[in-house]
């Protein structure tokens, strides 16, 4: 094995090993949510870090797929792990079906028009009360089936249960990103990151790379919603805007853009940054908006850019 | 006269240039010859201040130009058409050239006289005025570069390989423009891969090889050297 | 207009019939036909603003014309988008150095192979057959097309890091691991001295007798002499002449559009030596 | 037939208010391409420091503006220096995060300065005009007015004038503007300070016909950014065109189909116009 | 001695700071008052309360994420100024660690929980409609036109109204409704209401944008009644508007015109320096409630047993701590205060009669 693959194996048993010492539920609950969240900012990464692309409907595609696992589990019966993929596939199909219209737009024009798109969004499950629910969201999302007894048979609360169903969801999605990214498919996206019209003349199908990529995108966003839904128990619109796209968008830039540990890394430490700033209500902005812009001036390639330079200048001094 | 002593520039950790000295006097035109990564657009852009070097000095008629500060630069009368061109692709051509005399804007009527000139020079461009120079083929758009470069009526001008990219009759013509404001009292200091054309215009000129000057001399000790044949003249 | 006296038995790479392409009101390429015979060197010359470029723009279907055909091999290729003309077998580079710098110097020619591989997404999420068998060929293609343009030894290599004629290299190379039937190179030799240019006419010369077509822009008159089987001149988006070097340095128009004094002697008559040199 | 003509105005009005926020934007974004989200915390920040100056120094109104423009325009200049002009070459996303970091401390700080609760500035000129039965307030003429007036203004700078010339050459291509002689530094900054003090202008003269809270901005950001795309990018003209149009998206869906759906409706348009001229309106295609 | 945590997930940044800033200064008050009176006498020792507050943006999620960390922290009590955070939370209030619940939401559907942890503050607005309803078709007429706020809560309001109106023999136009909270001019939206000619209006969100479609209607010279929603308090709507806008409207009493609520307002006016709203009168008698509660339970952590001292806390108080009259917690966990409401006219304010009010 290479070593990166021991970093991650090692990162995956460790969290795997959080529950056995029977943390608050507050601890497991930050633990969801990092993971949660570190997913969506995955499925950004690859539209992003990989293609060069910033959609910033993203979060759409996320409340989209915690919706249909919502709404099928509550309104239709659904079981939830059918209910899951389901909303995955949703999420793929309709991420394709914006792509066909959003990528005749570039640059900034596309970054908009998602933008346009994800407020469209929003506002439209705000506004459809008689399927989403409305303003009151909806209420009540069962816990997938199974989940609570399969935790309670081996000692563990449900919320220990939610906490490996999250760990194991993350560990698909790196495991998928990276494989994606090492193919010749990813790297035909780094080259329409790199320049799309020299993409194109390279022989590059741009338009359907990106449509592939879009799709894959989306999917890992629906993936990440329908597990927040049964997860929080509560589905509402607020989260499904642009802004929590930035929110994602931040913590991938913190962390690194177009890099694998990035994602993750920056969304643990920028959400339990958020998390323990919280008490400082009125100040926690004052501290956090200075911090973002020392972050971005001063660490451009994210955590994981500065881990490396680091590392360079260690060898260096070594050398 | 520009008088560059013991300049040394680096990228990091890489040196581009090691202690060089080179001289241009009043009136002269001198040719830099070198191979490609010899260091010749890092020369120019240091003499520019858009490089700031890591030790060394280099001054125009006693002015240092090694401040990082081109708009300075320009100023003092050392204007540069530099290597990539640096055009601004969504202005038409005649406000890319018009901003080309951005330090000598209060003098209204020079203006409007240099324009004259450049389009006199490059009729193309005439033509193509209100076109965004973006759009412009590669060798009308390196004509809008050198054409800039002259609006600033400058009294040192470095220009990097001016004739890349544009039709041999054209660099026959650039090169005797470069001669006949060489005449006025320019001072001209020029890199170019066309060797043989430079040379042809030049008073002296220096070959400078991974970021040292090898050999320097007149025109006609250049042109008769054996090494400079070789290498740069195709001989 | 009739070929300028050419015989042609050979077989047709590429044919344009009334090509043409409007920008606003400018006719950047007018009711151009031509034909480039497969096996040999076609340079395209002309004034700047010409026309050379938007000329090699259509013909890779970066533009679609306003009118006119092109046929490649036969088959009407005009409408194609410029992947499907890539797949097709035509691969160029750009008048200004493109490339990607920050990716190494094989990563820029595995981009270049990607035409001729067709793993996608799904393949790379389960890891199929065809994802590996494809990463094998394009590091295999890439790696061959850095050997032809001498560059498999800075494989690993920063293109950026490259000198512009190192650059210039990347590009062809990536063009290159399209394995293309047809080479379109735009203005190859801009920026590299003497010495330089007559080692890129001896690769421009080892491509062809491998087997490849190739079309080039150019001002440098020593390697479009000393390289050309045909030249074709256009001037202000149409052709004003065609034939061989020497039918085309004597032609007045020419001499009048383009070549000055360069058509006698100069510096052209040097480096038409030079280029024998490098053949040599 | 009254209410269509009252709509109409009302679509007026409220063009002329994003129009005017959309134009201070414009020079930052469609103009330097500097991704400002910052743009709509200055924009509530000028409304604080007018409120402020009407409050507590009792100042007048036209004063208050000039205070507020001034202050504002200060602090945008030394945002971009700060923080603009280090990112300079960065990605686009570096300065927009950034921008965004801004945005929350502004909001905090305000919030923690003046408190949460809303504010309020009085009509200069209170009163209406009432044209058969069509009512328009004094303000909302005063603010259709002042965005014609900034648009031609803005336009006469931009493509008239020499420093209008600098600010896009410098936004083109920062090494070429400085090897002809500009100052990029000064021409930075220089544009952000008139970006900052036509955001706190158009505060001032909205500020009256809706509350000032320390989310104001937050609620305008989306929409300028999206009409000056809307627009085409670089084009005073297509900024104001952008912005009555999604005023009349706006309230011309809310008339005939459904106010509920006036936000998603305007989105719409927006996303149809890209779909359909990916350039937006006013700008040829490259 | 024992300091008591008090946990509070409200919005203190974003759009809906200033509300849950409100809600906040009254527990706060509360607090300060317990605290400077020396504690409460738990079991012979004297016990204080410290405020820990956390920012929820409105967000239910955040709400719950919140409460958690509450909970896991030892705290036993925790107010919650917001419909979706509470019923989001709801469930978890049952599970282990249990905690109170301290409702502020007049929404009906928190009590139809039937959540036994659940301490609702605010009157049900369903108890609004009928008076409102009957006053105004008498006194303009039976058009009803609809511009209230979008949010969760005004739509609920809205759809009471409506059916109310309606079985009042009243027609109702279509719903304008716009939220209030991002809607820049609100001209179109009243222009559109009044194309109906109304006689009535209903309005209301936050006071002030509430204040701005009252003036955009008079200004386009609706000369009928307004309804106003409880979320919007006539108290703020006097400063920023002439006040002859408002005669005409039905809303809920401002707090300083109940009776006995004087020395609560001088003093709140004192600390804070503005006009206290409900939002801060009924979070300062719920937690005044809360701690004589804890002190008749003899106990500080365990909510259950709190709970049940509710109503006899509620009975013990003087309604200096109480602000309105209280006659106790129901059941339910409803608090059942008085509370009144009014018509404005010529700037003063008429006392409504109830005739039967949802506890
Ligand atoms: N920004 C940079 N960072 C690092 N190295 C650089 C940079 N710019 C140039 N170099 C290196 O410095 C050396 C000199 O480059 P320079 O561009 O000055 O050469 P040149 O003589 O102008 O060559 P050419 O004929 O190709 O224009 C080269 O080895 C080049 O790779
Ligand atoms: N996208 C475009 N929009 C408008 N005009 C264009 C565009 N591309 C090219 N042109 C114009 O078409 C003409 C031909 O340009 P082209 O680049 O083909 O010239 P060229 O022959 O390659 O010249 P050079 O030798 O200078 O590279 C020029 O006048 C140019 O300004
Ligand atoms: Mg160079
Ligand atoms: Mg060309």
């Amino acid at each position: 094995m290479k070593p990166a693959y021991w970093g991650w194996a090692a990162v995956f048993l460790l969290a795997a090993l959080v529950p056995i010492f029977k943390p608050s539920g507050y601890v497991l609950d930050i633990g969801v949510n990092v993971m949660i969240w570190a997913m969506l900012a995955y499925g950004l990464n690859v539209m992003l870090g990989y293609t060069g692309l910033l959609n910033l409907s993203h979060a759409g595609f996320f409340g989209i797929g915690a919706y249909a696992v919502g709404i099928l589990t509550l309104k239709a019966g659904w079981s939830f792990w059918l209910a899951w993929p389901a909303a995955v596939l949703l999420c793929a199909l309709l991420g394709y079906l914006l792509g066909l219209v959003a990528f005749r737009t570039k640059g900034d024009a596309f970054s908009i028009f998602t933008l346009g798109v994800g407020v469209i969004i929003q506002l439209v499950i705000n506004k459809w009360d008689k399927l989403t629910g409305g303003n009151d969201g909806l209420n009540g999302i069962a816990p997938p089936a199974g989940l609570e007894a399969a935790s309670k048979s081996v000692g563990l609360g449900l919320s220990s249960g939610f906490y490996y169903l999250a760990l194991l969801a993350l560990l698909l999605t790196v495991f998928l990103v990276a494989r994606a990214r090492g193919s010749t498919f990813g790297r035909s996206l780094i080259a329409i990151r790199g320049g799309e019209d020299l993409a194109r003349s390279a022989g590059i199908n741009v338009y359907a790379h990106k449509l592939r990529a879009m799709l894959f995108s989306t999917a890992i966003a629906g993936f990440a919603g329908g597990l927040y839904a049964v997860f929080v128990g509560f589905m509402g619109s607020a989260v499904t805007g642009p802004v929590t796209t930035f929110t994602v968008l931040l913590y991938l830039l913190v962390g690194g853009i177009g890099t694998l540990a990035g994602p993750l890394l920056g969304t643990g430490l920028l959400y339990t940054l958020a998390q323990s700033l919280k008490s400082l209500q009125d100040y926690q902005y004052i501290i956090f908006g200075p911090l973002l812009v020392i972050l971005v001036m001063f660490a451009p390639h994210g955590l994981v850019g500065l881990w490396e330079r680091l590392r360079a200048r260690r060898g260096n001094d070594h050398a | 006269m520009l008088d560059v002593q013991h300049l040394n520039v680096k990228y990091g950790a890489f040196t581009a240039l090691t202690d060089i000295n080179l001289q241009v006097q009043q009136g002269e035109i001198v040719v830099l010859l070198g191979a490609n990564g010899a260091g010749k657009s890092t020369l120019f852009r240091t003499l520019s201040g858009l490089q700031r070097p890591a030790s060394g000095t280099a001054t125009w008629n006693g002015t240092p130009l090694t401040g990082g500060k081109p708009e300075f630069n320009v100023a003092h009368g050392v204007a540069q058409c530099p290597e990539g061109r640096l055009l601004f692709p969504e202005l038409s051509v005649e406000k890319n050239l018009r901003l080309g005399a951005y330090v000598r804007r209060k003098d209204r009527a020079g203006i409007e006289d240099s324009l004259g000139h450049v389009y006199q020079l490059f009729p193309a461009m005439l033509q193509k005025k209100n076109a965004p120079a973006g759009s412009l083929s590669g060798g009308q758009q390196q004509m809008v570069a050198i054409g800039r470069a002259l609006m600033a009526k400058p009294q040192l001008l470095l220009l990097d390989e001016p004739s890349l990219g544009l039709a041999p009759l054209v660099v026959e013509q650039v090169f005797e423009v470069l001669r006949q404001i060489n005449r006025e009292g320019v001072s001209v200091l020029l890199a170019e891969q066309n060797a043989f054309a430079a040379l042809g215009i030049a008073h002296r000129g220096y070959v400078l090889e991974s970021g040292k000057v090898t050999l320097q001399g007149s025109q006609q000790e250049l042109m008769n050297d054996d090494r400079v044949r070789s290498a740069y003249l195709g001989v | 207009m009739p070929a300028g006296g050419m015989t042609m038995p050979e077989l047709t790479m590429l044919e344009v019939r009334g090509l043409g392409i409007r920008f606003g009101g400018l006719d950047a390429v007018k009711d151009v036909s031509a034909s480039l015979p497969a096996g040999k060197i076609t340079a395209i010359i002309g004034p700047n603003g010409a026309g050379k470029s938007t000329f090699f723009n259509l013909i890779s279907g970066f533009y679609q014309p306003t009118s006119g055909q092109i046929h490649f091999l036969g088959e009407d290729i005009t409408r194609l988008k410029t992947h499907e003309v890539v797949g097709r077998g035509i691969a160029r580079t750009f008048q200004t150095t493109t490339i990607y710098k920050e990716l190494s110097v094989l990563e820029n020619a595995m981009i270049g192979h990607r035409v001729r591989t067709r793993a996608g997404l799904l393949d790379a999420l389960l890891r199929t057959g065809r994802e590996r068998q494809d990463d094998q060929a394009s590091r295999a293609g890439a790696m061959q097309a850095l050997e032809r343009v001498g560059l498999a030894g800075q494989a690993h290599r920063l293109a950026g890091a490259l000198t512009q004629e190192g650059q210039k290299r990347v590009g062809i190379a990536m063009a290159l691991s399209s394995d293309p039937k047809l080479l379109l190179l735009d203005e190859p030799a801009a920026g590299m001295n003497p010495e330089e240019t007559v080692n890129l006419m001896g690769l421009i010369r080892e491509l062809v007798a491998g087997g490849l077509t190739v079309a080039l822009v150019e001002h440098k008159m020593s390697l479009v002499m000393g390289l050309a089987d045909q030249i074709l001149v256009l001037h202000h988006g149409q052709k004003i002449a065609e034939g061989t070097p020497q039918a085309v340095s004597r032609d007045p128009a020419v001499i009048e559009a383009y070549l000055g004094s360069h058509a006698h002697g100069g510096q052209m008559g040097q480096a038409a030596q030079a280029g024998e040199a490098g053949h040599a | 037939m009254t209410t269509f003509l009252q709509q109409l105005v009302n679509a007026l009005a409220l063009g002329g208010v994003y129009a005017l926020v959309a134009l201070g934007l414009t020079l930052v974004y469609g103009v330097m391409r500097v991704p400002n989200f910052a743009h709509g915390g200055l924009y509530m920040l000028g409304a604080y420091f007018a409120y402020a100056a009407l409050t507590n120094l009792g100042a007048p109104y036209l004063l208050a503006m000039l205070i507020a423009a001034v202050l504002v325009a200060l602090l945008a200049a030394l945002m971009e220096r700060v923080i603009f002009f280090p990112l300079r070459n960065a990605p686009h996303v570096h300065p927009m995060i950034a921008a965004i970091g801004v945005l929350f401390f502004l909001e905090a700080a305000v919030q923690l300065i003046w408190g949460a609760d809303f504010k309020q500035i009085k009509e200069p000129v209170e009163g209406t005009l009432n044209l058969g039965g069509v009512v328009i307030t004094w303000q909302r003429l005063i603010v259709m007015a002042a965005s014609v007036a900034a648009m031609l203004g803005l336009n006469f700078f931009l493509k008239r004038t020499l420093t209008g010339a600098t600010i896009e050459a410098m936004s083109q291509n920062r090494e070429g503007a400085r090897l002809v002689g500009i100052n990029t530094g000064r021409v930075g900054m220089l544009t952000f300070a008139i970006s900052g003090a036509l955001a706190a202008i158009a505060a001032c003269l909205i500020a009256p016909i809706n509350v000032v809270a320390p989310s104001m901005g937050e609620v305008m950001n989306l929409k300028v950014f999206a009409i000056i795309i809307l627009g085409g990018m670089g084009s005073v003209t297509g900024a104001i065109v952008g912005a009555f149009l999604l005023a009349f998206a706006e309230v011309f869906g809310g008339l005939y189909i459904s106010l509920d759906f006036a936000d998603v409706i305007g989105f719409a348009m927006l996303v149809l116009v890209l779909a359909i001229r990916p350039q937006g309106l006013f700008r040829k295609g490259v | 001695d024992k300091v008591v945590q008090i946990g509070y997930s409200g919005p203190l940044s974003g759009g809906a700071a200033f509300y849950g800033k409100d809600v906040q200064s009254g527990i706060d008050m509360a607090i300060a008052d317990l605290n400077k009176a020396g504690g409460i006498k738990v079991g012979g020792e004297k016990v204080t309360f410290k405020l820990v507050s956390l920012d929820d943006r409105y967000l239910p999620n955040e709400t719950a994420t919140n409460v958690k960390r509450l909970t896991g922290q030892g705290i036993d009590f925790i107010f919650v100024p917001h419909a979706g955070g509470i019923m989001t939370v709801q469930p978890m209030t049952a599970r282990d660690p249990k905690f109170l619940l301290v409702a502020y939401s007049s929404d009906p559907s928190i009590l139809a929980a039937n959540n036994p942890l659940t301490f609702m503050l605010p009157p049900r607005f369903d108890n609004y409609a009928a008076p409102f309803v009957k006053t105004q078709m008498k006194a303009f007429g039976k058009k009803l036109g609809m511009v209230g706020t979008s949010s969760a809560y005004g739509k609920q309001w809205a759809e009471v109204i409506t059916n109310e109106w309606k079985k009042q023999g009243g027609t109702v136009g279509a719903n304008n409704g716009v939220d209030y909270g991002t809607t820049v001019d609100f001209s179109a939206a009243v222009t559109k209401a009044l194309a109906d000619k109304p006689d009535v209006l209903f309005v209301g969100g936050p006071s002030q944008p509430t204040a701005l479609v009252i003036k955009a209607a008079r200004e386009q010279g609706f000369k009928g009644g307004f309804i106003v929603m409880d979320q919007a308090k006539f108290e703020q709507m006097e400063t920023l508007i002439p006040k002859n806008y408002l005669d005409g409207s039905v809303g809920v009493l401002p707090t300083k015109e109940f009776a006995g609520t004087q020395f609560f307002v001088t003093k709140y006016q004192g600390v804070y320096k503005k006009i206290p709203t409900s939002e801060a009168a009924l979070n300062y008698m719920g937690m005044n409630v809360l701690a004589k509660a804890m002190e008749l339970a003899g106990n500080t952590d365990d909510p259950e047993k709190v709970r049940a001292q509710l109503n006899a806390a509620a009975k013990a108080l003087p309604q200096s701590k109480t602000v309105y009259k209280l006659y106790g917690v129901t059941d339910g966990g409803h608090v059942d205060a008085e509370f009144i409401i009014a018509s404005v006219k010529g700037g003063n304010y008429t006392k409504l009669r109830l005739e039967k009010t949802f506890k």
